[in-house]
């Protein structure tokens, strides 16, 4: 059903926890539909160089949770606001059919980290 | 890798008894039932002689098992038939909540053709209302489907009184057994049954072989047209096979039924008891009216497939109500009839022992289960510690 | 007693490779292809190789085929799916007079159910007239429905051009190949077929699985409704042993099929030959557009159900579309649509051969059918030396 | 399908042929379904002293005519018009249900032949 990649990643979650003193976080989903992420990120001098997760989800939604934190790390905001749902998916060798609307959830959260981090910036400035 | 099967609600290995019984079936006798010559009347003989095997353990006559594909066809051929069969008697069915898809998508499809349905509620654990059932009747009532025990959460409907009613009303009733033929006691007079479901995969028989209970007297219309087979009521070349094996089957869980219970009430209790040292958890269906081998538990904050994966990761198959493993949006309608929310009921768990487990089975789930929940809320958003 | 098995178009042996294929189906490999752990990842793979090996045989995509409990089976969904998904459209049916009862059986349902079907007569071959059909057609007309070959007197029809035809008035075309599969070449595109059924018995396979190919886009109606099994389809547990042999065996025969048809249309003629020196007979069906395993003849002044007894007496299996062997009053529908008179058509024999057959055994069949037909001939009051 | 009794007397019918010159002949059923039963008696001092029969049929046709013509064999014209399709089918320790259609031939078949000896008797005399 998984790719080697999604399993890979939903037996090894990479950046799992969460970041206490985070410039921005995430949150999607809701606990109705069976799929909850939260996102933190940590930024400097634009580029984020921490970034933790915390899923309630499926293998699907766990994987991509996953794989969209080594896609970002390191990134600038500008790279980390091109990443779409589509490129998580990918990374991962493809996601089944049903399970599109999973890998969703992790570019959306990611998206309300960014801009949650933007509006606490332009708060302080 | 250790290997344990906690799933045989979905199916069951085919016992080697089984096998060895079917495999002449597949080999040197080759005969269609339906020839004159010596392979066709071997053939016919080996379905005659299964039907009368199985017609006397659930207190039938030969004549009155039909047998089908499996659980699914019979449920739509029990459903379907006398719905065509009574049609202009009346277009009202009642059943319940928490069916098996087979049934509840059958009656829907009835409903889309002018056919008016109840859908009785359940309580907390799972049961059926016998008042409510009776208040339910109408003049328009020819059939009440009620399953017998449920496939998720285990309850076991009052199925006697039920079919007191229904015979007081001079209404069909039908029942989904496919959970209970072989692990409890069946009468088909003593449960008042005038329809009866079951299939061959959940009693270490093989898959793709049921059969439909059908009394004496109750009309049905026919769901597949052709030969003669099955005395009209379900042609097509017999799976001579297959229903060689499913005799076997439920011969054999009938003359070992006490015995299995036994065991796998006693593992089933094990399993409980380990699992309730786990927090935030919640068993599912009633504790008292229940299949011997059932667990059912939701554990809070965690999602029931990634729960699968990684018990399939540690070797241990199981299943779960989440919508995740369905594909679906919605988590598993029967967990939500007996009112569970939607975040809990996506956590939910279904453990179904066999004959074949054993205690150190259950003593490894139980650890593995305790380490993957824990592991699973700590990277659960909803979770704090 | 020598057994001699002539009986092909009955039920085909299993080949010894086919259930070595399902046998870890029916032992270790237990799992419900609808479980996401390993053992029902591995059953749900094996069916997606089996529906792959089995589309590649016909010219399909693994999508258009659904899996069925037989040729019954998928005859009775592509009538009744066409018919419940295309009601609204029309309400006319185009047959012929010489299909298989699964064909005719379910579009009589329907005739009960408000549709009008039309009864292509056929020649004095079996042949379908492709101008009648065409002048069959109405503006209500949303099915044709056609067997590729008769499976008692082995004419083969004109698919290609009925398809032809179906193709040019937009009506849905379902041809029962269930004689056809394995044993002619067949690309479903060629054919011009949108729905074609076949049955794993009938080319070395188990019985009770079987299949139709849906072209994608015809919209069907489901027959067996439940869980999502075969793409919401045809629910049910999937009959995964059955399935699997029943792609072994698809592959095999396409894969041998020209010397197996070779061999045993040499066999056939060599019966041909041998079954001509015995006076008073008629040979049946189409003796170019014809299937290479059959034989069908009738001997005068006997009947067929005695000639098949003394056969079977001398260990040979074969079949007659005797009225007396169907429990009916009436003689094969086939053998009266060719225009036999019911006198002559009692007394009918359809021998079908197999690739496991001998030429001993066709010298073996004539030399013993010789003497019977004689000695029945003596008996009977019909007969003047 | 059939009991053996059935299978015997197919297998090795008694009496089969023609008296040329019978005191009787009976003959029932048509070709169209498939039976056909033709039956010559011949009787002495009200005794039937030979019987034969031809019968184009199936299976319990031939065992039918078969049977009829041991049952009949030395009995009295009395005794044999008693003889009903029941006794026949009784005597072959049962026939299938779809099968009960060809017994009553072979009994009609020797009533014929009686009548047909009684009319040409009283013909003579
Ligand atoms: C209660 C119940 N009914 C019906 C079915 C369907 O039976 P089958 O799998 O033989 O189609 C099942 C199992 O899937 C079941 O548990
Ligand atoms: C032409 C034809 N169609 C349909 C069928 C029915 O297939 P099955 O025996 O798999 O139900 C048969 C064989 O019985 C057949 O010969």
């Amino acid at each position: 059903m998984y790719s080697e990649k999604v399993m890979d990643h939903f037996q090894r979650p990479r950046n799992v926890g969460e970041i206490p003193d985070a410039s921005g976080i995430g949150e999607v989903g809701n606990a109705r539909c069976g799929d909850i992420m939260k996102l933190w990120i940590k930024v400097e001098d634009n580029v984020i160089v921490d970034i933790k997760f915390k899923t309630f989800g499926c293998g699907a939604a766990i994987a991509t949770s996953s794989m969209i934190t080594e896609l970002v790390m390191g990134k600038t905001i500008e790279e980390a606001e091109k990443i779409t749902d589509k490129a998580v998916a990918e990374a991962l060798d493809g996601l089944p059919p049903v399970k599109m609307h999973c890998s969703n959830l992790a570019a959306d959260a990611l998206q309300k980290a960014i801009a949650d981090y933007k509006s606490k910036k332009s708060d302080i400035s | 890798m250790k290997q344990v099967y906690f799933d045989h609600a979905a199916t069951t290995p085919v016992d080697p008894r089984v096998f060895a019984e079917m495999k002449p079936y597949l080999t040197e006798k080759l005969g269609n039932p339906s020839s004159i010559y010596a392979y066709g009347r071997e053939a016919r003989k080996a379905i005659d002689d299964a039907r009368e095997i199985i017609a006397n353990c659930i207190g039938a006559t030969a004549q009155e098992i039909v047998f089908t594909s499996g659980g699914t066809e019979s449920d739509n051929l029990a459903i379907k038939g006398v719905a065509l069969a009574l049609k202009d008697k009346g277009r009202h069915i009642i059943t319940s909540a928490i069916e098996h898809h087979a049934v509840l998508d059958s009656v829907k499809f009835l409903e889309k053709h002018g056919f008016k349905v109840t859908y009785l509620p359940v309580d907390s654990e799972g049961m059926v209302d016998v008042k409510d059932l009776e208040n339910a009747i109408t003049d328009e009532t020819i059939l009440i489907t009620i399953m017998h025990a449920n496939n998720e959460i285990g309850t076991i409907q009052p199925i006697k009184e039920i079919g007191e009613i229904a015979k007081k009303h001079n209404i069909v009733f039908h029942s989904d057994a496919v959970q209970t033929v072989g692990v409890l006691p069946i009468d088909v007079n003593e449960l008042n049954v005038d329809l009866l479901t079951f299939s061959a995969h959940k009693l270490y028989g093989p898959k793709g072989v049921g059969a439909l209970y059908v009394r004496k007297g109750v009309r049905l219309g026919t769901l597949i047209h052709g030969g003669g087979q099955e005395r009209k009521r379900r042609a097509g070349t017999e799976n001579v096979a297959g229903i060689v094996g499913f005799a076997k089957a439920v011969e054999l869980a009938v003359a070992e039924q006490k015995e299995v219970n036994q065991k796998v009430q006693e593992l089933r209790e094990r399993l409980f008891k380990g699992l309730e040292s786990i927090p935030h958890i919640r068993f599912n269906g009633s504790r008292t009216h229940r299949l011997p081998n059932n667990v059912n538990v939701c554990f809070e904050f965690i999602e029931g497939e990634s729960l699968l994966l990684n018990l399939d990761m540690n070797g241990i198959a199981a299943s779960s109500g989440s919508a995740c493993t369905s594909g679906s949006l919605d988590p598993s309608h029967v967990l939500l009839a007996i009112g569970l929310s939607h975040e809990i009921a996506h956590g939910s768990l279904r453990l179904t022992l066999g004959k074949e487990n054993t205690a150190e089975e259950v003593d490894y789930v139980v650890e593995k289960l305790e380490e993957i929940v824990q592991r699973l809320r700590d990277m659960s958003p909803l979770y704090n510690g």
